[in-house]
């Protein structure tokens, strides 16, 4: 038992920390000190991963303990620590209670690490609501605008809807085949061509395919996606891009990857659509946009549509051509929204396009760490991006799906038209009635996650064969 | 002395660069010493080399290559650049540098108020280079080099004064239309490079001659291209248009133009090229047809020009026309012959009518001139003996005896016919009437205008001494019965083919002479005879006249079909097409992105509703797709 | 290693730069231009005393059988010459145009230096792909920063383009990449090995296309050329002259190192459509320069114009007019260059780029008035010049394949002396209505416009050495086209072989 | 599949289709709220008759998970209503429509 304990050991910390903090709350409130406990819970539960590398035996308390779980929880604590640190100065201003943002966020975290480790129906509904309950009231948390409270119910009501799809499929799923481990249905599916009650066990997987594509902000089920980008704080934001959609990602390649779907499967093709109709839609919706994070919000959209191509290669190369990208993409993603969050407080978002106008000049280290992360995010070379996006390429054309990789390749240049417009408005000469209003100052903690984040961005983009190695090891 | 023969075409290239670079900080006097002084050396140079090869005439067919360098050798593509002497071109050299000297010198005279003095000689003499080069080029290549260098001083050279606009279109008319002939060279050199492997002049000769047969269509369209490029330079019809108006440059340039460089490289590249053409009769005889039509047609244009420059630019391509005549019959050395005297007479008079430009302050309309006789003697005798010459009067002109061989060839020649000799006998009538219309109005009659200006010992001489040339040039080529030995048709047919005569027509050829000298003489008369008589106004006066006067006067209006066919459209469609009819398919592409993104904006309302509609719809999709497909 | 340096020495010079800026905004050019004339002095270290022929191999990432392997062979060689001397001569036309953010001008400046001489020295497709993205972004931020009126618009449209066709290629590359894995079981980005792949005639004319697409939108031909006039246009000078004299090679060079050897039987199929485009961009591209009213954009399609002739030579599969091709891309980078940075002269002092407001400057600027006429002549082929020793290579080699595409090409002699003269006419020539009296080339502008005027007067007459070191390319790859790089040479083989062995993903 | 278990489900899908009506017409957040617990119990609905036609207590079990769930849900929804009437007051969802575009 003790053993098997030790192989959660992360989800512990998780959870522990997040029950410390709110008893420490409740006797004083110290903003800094639970800042630090949220991170040291982090880092304690990041630094238990390998125990649940070398779990024994694999599966335990519903849950898949091996490798890829390790990989995906570290990935979503490390996120999940740049987002407490990027809240850390967020709230620095900020007067009313704001402690309890650490719990959630710790809740959070365990949400999407349960999700990701997740190996039955029962703990991956227990996850998948953990995070997104914990990220309502993350978004509506401030109430300091009218965008936060809006943003939540807008996040609410679809989630609860794709929550009850997920359920509802979920329920289909066991009715036919009297499964509810995930690694099982997966197996149950490659054999299931030949039944005759198939579509019972496809619409299931369908409904499952809806409440996932919701979250993962997958065209068409993407329209919630900038209004609460738009409306949540630029870190919970920051949080919605990565660890929540990265946990579902796991769980993607979890539950699908068994089922070969790659090979004659109609769910093929409701995968390919999806792809395809959100890099077509994302990189369109972008195009004009002037808001910041609703560019970032539909480019989000795309790249899941490109994470969905490389996923729909089927096979090992597919597991760690996501992963890698999903690096890359979460490196790029929390950069940009950090510095969209280090701009903003509260009760000022610095979202619209103008507000970045001449922040070269007025700050060279945000606008340079911006233009990095958006250079990675359009797939450019000497960052990340370019790697995670090659990785991709590679991926679709090893599978020869060729349309897709058709679609990608043109719909990502067309993505490059809105990238480079924030290239150009932060570098500008005169801010031609730019933002003049006050720049909250540097804070150390986000000056440090960013340049960490920069330096690895650009040293997976110029020598990612350790990287490349490492997602090996563990997902492979 | 053979050895000395690259400084020949490298002297004016080394004083044109010297100039071009450091000119402009040197003093008049000594700009002129370069520039004159180059070409000068060179005169003498080839002066020494002509001896020095004719030394060697001994041996039958002499000829002296000498290879400076390789220019490019690339699968087995290897032209060099060397040059290569034989009688032919060393008649060429040598007339090309005498005359060009004596305009050189002259210029330094007429050219010396101008600001842009050095950069008159430097592109003088860059003429005078790409010239040389043309005639010494060992082959294709280099001739093309030489060919196309000639082409763009010409331009330079014309538009000279370049802040007139029309003397800009002047000149590029002159490069464009000469430009198209030189692609029809440049796609001829293509056909014998792929055909027969190599562009050495002499090797393709050979070649040709071993390996198509005669009359076959390869020859026949390499020797049409080659035309095309020669009707190009020389300003023969159908591209005749430029010559006329490159009358915009300064006087010395025209000269140089007209007497000794350009037009005539078209006559030397097919004589050069005789192998070629000998080959295909047809090509031959497109040659001889050509130049009879084209001194008709030029000589009715000079007949009615007002311009004194514009009528000796319609001359020069009547007598060019005339050279192509006897090219075209096969008298290979009579074309030869004339271009030499052609160049000592055209250049006298392109001199002195600058002489008389510049006294009257830049008068060109002769009909605003009159009675210059007596105030410029010198002017006027020499442009008189030029004048004689160019309207070949009898015995006494060098003109007469090149010309009277070229109209006597025409008849008789294997390939001649009587409507070519016809056509030169008229053409001989023109060039006397329009000649000595020019003489009438320019030096008769009253005075109009006052000479201000005396030409001093720089544009004296060369005037005295192409004088001289112009009446003892024929001499060289002085036929039998004159008592001559025919020593420059000898000496050509070393390297020319000798001329055919039709069985039958060699007869009577004094009573031709005769008539031929008839007709110039007649046609001088005749119009001394209009002119006093006030014929010649009443006469244009008519209706009917006006409008053949003003045809002729545009040179049968090949500018207006050229501009109605070719220039109008392309400018037009130029115009149309500034910003580019396939630019719009991408700005339709952002367009239609643009609208993309507009409708996929209404589907953003923010409204919860609809977000979970969308869910719905979707959810209503995927299902279907995977349920019943 | 000295292949690397090639590559390094642009980049880590621009970085200087950009921190010298700090400093001083006026240091950075004095970096730029050392960095640059260092990059000459090593490219003519390794033409003269290594003969042309270097090699550099690293592993970089296994797991794809991806190294960094550096050849330079004479082709490469000369193009590096070339972006050497370019670039230098992009540092100095910059000296007093960009007063603006000069450390990270000559910051980007350099780093697509760096990338074009990446992409002439890679024999790793994933890493020739790599410096192809590399020099398109800071081309990029040069015009969008540093440029004219409309510079977003042309930035834009410049990325987009190359953007586009960029990423087919790289489709393309993957291709190749899993077809050759798929036969040999021996996955490798490897140009060497990718050479042997056997290839059906589809896979062939559809990967071809991917590659051919990416070089024809940078070369660029009609119809894909429309990004090229508002690109040059708006760009400052030296984002002009690097973009016409460098950029547009790398597509010239693609062709000739990537698709030519790789697709030979695909390319013949395909050879008519590639020459009747060559042909048309010849022309059409004319026509288009002589209907502009704005000088720099009727260089710009001048020089549609002139790759046409790359096109059409490269496609013609004759020797010849493959010597030509690479004549024509060194001298077309040389005579448009000049000619940009005459026209960025002329613009710094007349403030106007409008045809219509010049005229009759010669006699104020005879210097600048020599050059352009030079390069004019240049631009239309004139003997003597290097230009034109690679049009009529090209045409001559055309014309042995197919005389009638060649009759068309040669029109194009018509057409360029038509736009080349006026140029000449609305610029120097004609009146001075505007009564201009600007000062003449400064010395710096005169040195920088004598070496471009020796250098084509050098190509012109003199061309051997070009042809000599770009010979073993060119007989090569007419003679069999599988073995158109040399292997190896043993004693270097180590870092290959360990890195070509790359796993199996 | 046994006849009674697939006639639950129809049921269950019935209700749950419902539930998505509710969702789709009602514009008041609290009936939007009630539509999506209908949905939820519909889910539940299958979840059990699924477990009965295995003769299995995972359904039942997931049934209880699946209540709690939404109970824990519901209170976050609940208070969020409490402070968007509080701060906003509205309850109309079309009319929240700050964020667009």
């Amino acid at each position: 038992m003790t053993a098997a304990l030790s192989s959660i050991s992360p989800l512990i910390c998780l959870g522990a920390a997040a029950v410390l903090v709110m008893l420490l709350v409740a006797l004083r409130r110290a903003y800094t000190g639970m800042a630090a406990l949220t991170l040291v819970g982090l880092g304690a539960a990041f630094s238990t991963l390998p125990l649940m590398v070398d779990s024994n035996p694999h599966r335990l308390f519903f849950l898949m303990l091996n490798g890829y779980t390790a990989f995906y929880a570290g990935l979503l604590i490390l996120a999940s620590a740049a987002c407490v640190a990027f809240t850390f100065s967020y709230l620095k201003e900020f007067e009313r209670n704001r402690e309890e943002f650490f719990i959630l966020m710790l809740l959070a975290t365990l949400g999407a690490t349960v999700l990701a480790a997740a190996d039955h129906f029962a703990t991956f509904f227990l996850g998948f609501e953990l995070l997104s309950v914990s990220l309502y009231s993350l978004t509506a948390f401030p109430s300091m605008t009218q965008g936060h409270i809006e943003a939540a119910v807008k996040y609410l009501v679809p989630a609860s809807v794709s929550s009850a799809f997920l359920l509802f499929g979920m329920a289909l799923i066991y009715a036919w085949s009297g499964e509810m481990s995930i690694s099982r249905i997966g197996h149950e599916l490659r054999a299931a061509h030949i039944h005759a009650d198939y579509q019972w066990m496809v619409a299931g997987l369908a409904m499952i395919v809806v409440a996932m594509g919701f979250k993962l902000a997958l065209a068409p089920f993407h329209l919630w996606t900038p209004d609460v980008y738009q409306g949540a704080p630029a870190p919970v934001t920051a949080f919605i891009a990565t660890v929540s959609k990265g946990a579902v990602v796991a769980m993607l390649l979890r539950l699908f990857t068994p089922a070969e779907i790659q090979t004659g499967s109609t769910l093929f093709w409701v995968f390919g659509f999806m792809a395809a109709l959100s890099m077509i839609a994302g990189n369109l919706l972008a195009l004009f946009q002037e808001n910041v994070k609703r560019i970032l919000a539909y480019s989000s959209i795309a790249h899941s549509g490109y994470i969905l191509v490389a996923f729909l290669a089927g096979g090992a190369r597919a597991i760690e051509a996501v992963s890698f990208y999903l690096i890359t993409y979460f490196l790029a993603t929390l950069g940009s929204f950090g510095v969209v969050s280090a701009l903003s407080t509260p009760g000022m978002e610095r979202e619209n396009l103008d507000d970045y106008r001449g922040l070269a000049r007025q700050n060279p280290f945000l606008a340079a760490v911006f233009t990095l992360m958006v250079l990675s995010l359009a797939g450019l070379p000497l960052t990340a991006g370019f790697i995670g996006k090659f990785y991709l390429t590679l991926a679709g054309v090893g599978a020869a799906l060729w349309p897709l990789v058709i679609i990608l390749a043109l719909t990502s240049a067309m993505g490059l038209y809105y990238y480079l417009r924030i290239l150009v408005a932060l570098f500008v000469l005169a801010p031609s009635g730019g933002d003049r209003r006050p720049k909250p100052p540097l804070s150390f903690s986000n000056a440090f996650v960013l340049t960490l984040l920069a330096v690895l961005l650009f040293w997976i983009g110029v020598m990612p064969a350790p990287v490349l190695n490492l997602v090996r090891a563990m997902v492979g | 002395m053979l050895e000395l023969l690259w400084i020949i075409p490298a002297l004016p290239f080394a004083g044109s660069l010297f100039l071009a670079l450091l000119g402009r900080k040197l003093p008049r006097r000594a700009i002129a010493c370069l520039g004159a002084g180059s070409v000068g050396i060179c005169a003498l140079l080839t002066g020494l080399v002509a001896i020095s090869f004719i030394g060697h005439t001994s041996s039958h067919s002499f000829t002296y290559t000498q290879t400076l360098w390789s220019w490019l050798d690339v699968a087995g593509f290897g032209p060099s650049v060397s040059l290569h002497l034989d009688a032919l071109s060393l008649v060429m050299i040598l007339v090309i540098t005498l005359v060009s000297f004596l305009i050189h010198l002259y210029s330094t005279e007429f050219m010396i108020g101008d600001a842009d003095y050095s950069r008159f000689f430097a592109q003088m003499n860059l003429f005078v280079g790409s010239m040389l080069t043309l005639v010494l080029a060992d082959n294709f290549l280099l001739l093309y080099l030489g060919w196309e260098g000639v082409g763009l001083c010409s331009y330079l050279l014309i538009g000279f004064w370049y802040g007139e606009p029309q003397n800009g279109y002047a000149a590029r008319k002159a490069f464009i239309v000469t430009r198209v002939g030189d692609t029809a060279l440049a796609i001829a050199l293509f056909i014998i490079f792929t055909h027969l492997g190599t562009l050495r002049i002499g090797e393709v000769m050979l070649a040709a001659r071993d390996t198509w047969p005669a009359g076959s269509p390869i020859a026949t369209v390499t020797a049409l291209l080659l035309l095309a490029g020669a009707v190009g330079k020389s300003a023969q019809l159908p591209l005749q248009t430029w010559l006329p108006d490159a009358m915009a440059g300064p006087t010395p340039v025209s000269a140089l133009i007209h007497a000794a460089t350009m037009v005539t490289a078209g006559v030397y590249l097919i004589a050069r090229t005789n192998v070629l053409f000998m080959l295909s009769p047809a090509a031959l005889t497109a040659v001889a047809v050509i130049g009879a039509a084209t001194l008709v047609v030029a000589g009715f244009s000079g007949l009615v020009q007002h311009d004194i420059k514009r009528v000796l630019a319609y001359s020069t391509i009547s007598q060019i026309g005339y050279m192509f005549l006897a090219l075209g019959v096969g008298a290979w050395s009579a074309a030869i012959f004339h271009f030499m005297t052609h160049a000592f007479f055209k250049a006298l008079l392109f001199l002195g009518a600058g002489c008389v430009i510049a006294a009257t302050d830049g008068e060109h309309d002769m009909f605003k001139m009159g009675g210059l006789r007596k105030q410029m003697p010198l002017v006027f005798w020499t442009f008189l003996i030029g004048a004689c010459s160019l309207s070949a009067v009898p015995l006494i002109t060098a003109g007469f005896y090149s010309k009277d061989l070229i109209i006597w060839k025409a008849y008789c020649s294997a390939r001649g016919s009587v409507w070519l000799w016809a056509a030169a006998i008229f053409g001989s009538l023109l060039t006397s009437m329009y000649t000595f219309r020019m003489v009438l109005l320019t030096f008769f009659g009253p005075l109009r205008k006052n000479a201000t200006k005396r030409p001093g010992w720089p544009m004296s001489l060369p005037l005295v001494v192409l004088a001289v040339l112009s009446i003892a040039g024929g001499l060289v080529d002085l036929p039998k019965n004159f008592g001559g030995g025919s020593a420059l048709t000898k000496f050509l047919t070393r390297d020319l083919p000798s001329f055919v005569t039709a069985p039958g027509r060699a007869v009577h050829q004094g009573m031709f002479g005769v008539f031929a000298a008839c007709v110039s003489l007649g046609g001088i008369l005749l119009i001394e005879l209009l002119m006093r008589s006030r014929m010649y106004e009443k006469i244009s006066e008519s209706p009917r006249a006006k409008a053949l006067h003003s045809f002729w006067f545009s040179g049968w209006g090949f500018d207006r079909l050229y501009d109605l066919v070719l220039v109008s459209p392309y400018a037009m469609l130029a115009r149309i097409n500034r910003d580019d009819v396939i630019d719009y398919f991408y700005t339709g592409l952002s367009r239609l992105s643009r609208q993309g993104w507009r409708g996929l904006c209404a589907t953003e309302n923010g409204r919860v509703r609809s977000f979970v509609l969308g869910i719905a719809l979707g959810a209503a999709i995927i299902i279907g797709l995977a349920v019943f497909l | 290693m000295i292949l690397a340096g090639l590559i390094l020495i642009p980049a880590v010079g621009g970085l200087l730069a950009w921190f010298t800026e700090r400093f001083n905004p006026a240091r950075p050019k004095f970096a730029a231009l050392a960095a640059m004339a260092a990059e000459l002095l090593a490219a003519v270290y390794l033409a003269a005393f290594r003969s042309g022929s270097a090699r550099f191999v690293v592993p970089w990432i296994p797991r794809f059988g991806i190294t960094i392997h550096l050849y330079c062979d004479g082709l490469s060689l000369v193009l590096v010459l070339l972006t050497a001397f370019l670039g230098l001569a992009a540092v100095a036309s910059a000296w007093t145009e960009i007063n603006e953010r000069t450390g990270f001008f000559y910051f980007n400046l350099l780093l697509t230096l760096s990338g074009v001489t990446g992409v002439f020295l890679s024999l790793d497709l994933f890493l020739f792909y790599f410096f192809w993205e590399v020099m398109i972004l800071p081309m990029y931020f040069l015009i969008a920063l540093w440029g004219h009126e409309n510079r977003v618009y042309a930035s834009c449209k410049f990325f987009l383009f190359t953007q586009v066709s960029g990423l087919l290629m790289l489709v393309a590359i993957l291709a190749l990449y899993f077809l050759h894995g798929q036969n040999t079981g021996h996955y490798t980005f490897d140009y060497i090995q990718l050479l042997k792949t056997p290839l059906s005639h589809s896979a062939a004319m559809l990967i071809m296309s991917g590659f051919l697409i990416a070089f024809v939108v940078k070369l660029p031909s009609v119809p894909f050329h429309s990004w090229l006039p508002d690109a040059h246009t708006e760009a400052p000078t030296a984002g002009s002259v690097v973009l016409a004299g460098l950029l547009l090679k790398t597509g010239a060079y693609g062709i000739l190192r990537f698709v030519l050897p790789l697709f030979a039987s695909a390319v013949r199929h395909f050879a008519p459509i590639a020459m009747a485009l060559g042909v048309v961009s010849i022309l059409y591209g004319a026509l288009l320069a002589f209907g502009q009213r704005d000088l720099k954009r009727m260089i710009a399609y001048t020089s549609v114009s002139h790759m046409g002739f790359v096109l059409l030579g490269a496609f013609a599969g004759s020797r010849l007019a493959l010597y030509g091709v690479v004549m024509q891309i060194l001298c077309h980078g040389i005579s448009t260059g000049a000619l940009f940075i005459l026209v960025g002269g002329l613009r710094e002092r007349l403030h106007t780029r409008e045809l219509d407001s010049m005229g009759g400057l010669w006699s104020a600027m005879p210097r600048l008035g020599a050059s352009l006429m030079l390069f004019a002549m240049a631009s239309l082929g004139l003997p003597g010049l290097g230009n034109f020793i690679g049009e009529f290579l090209v045409l001559l080699g055309v014309f042995q394949v197919s005389p009638f595409w060649a009759v068309l090409a040669s029109l194009g002699f018509v057409t360029s002396c038509v736009y080349s003269v006026w140029i000449v006419q609305r610029t120097i020539h004609g009146p001075n209505t505007r009564g201009w009296n600007p000062p003449d080339l400064s010395g710096r502008e005169t040195v920088v416009m004598a070496a471009m005027s020796v250098l084509i007067l050098w190509l012109g007459l003199f061309p051997r050495p070009v042809f000599t070191a770009v010979s073993p390319f060119v007989e090569n790859l007419r003679q069999k086209p599988q073995s158109s790089a040399p292997a190896p040479e043993s004693g270097r083989t180590t870092g290959v072989s360990r890195a070509v062995r790359g796993r199996t993903p | 599949m046994t006849r009674i278990v697939g006639h639950v489900l129809i049921l269950a899908a019935v209700l749950f289709f419902l539930g998505l009506i509710g969702v789709l017409v009602r514009r008041n957040i609290v009936f939007m709220l009630l539509s999506i617990e209908i949905m939820f119990n519909a889910a539940g609905l299958a979840f059990v008759a699924a477990g009965a036609r295995w003769a299995k207590p995972d359904g039942q079990i997931m049934f209880i998970f699946i209540v709690s769930m939404a109970a824990a849900e519901v209170s976050v929804a609940l208070a969020l209503v409490l402070q968007m009437h509080h701060r906003l007051k509205i309850l109309d969802t079309d009319a929240a429509k700050s964020l667009r575009g």
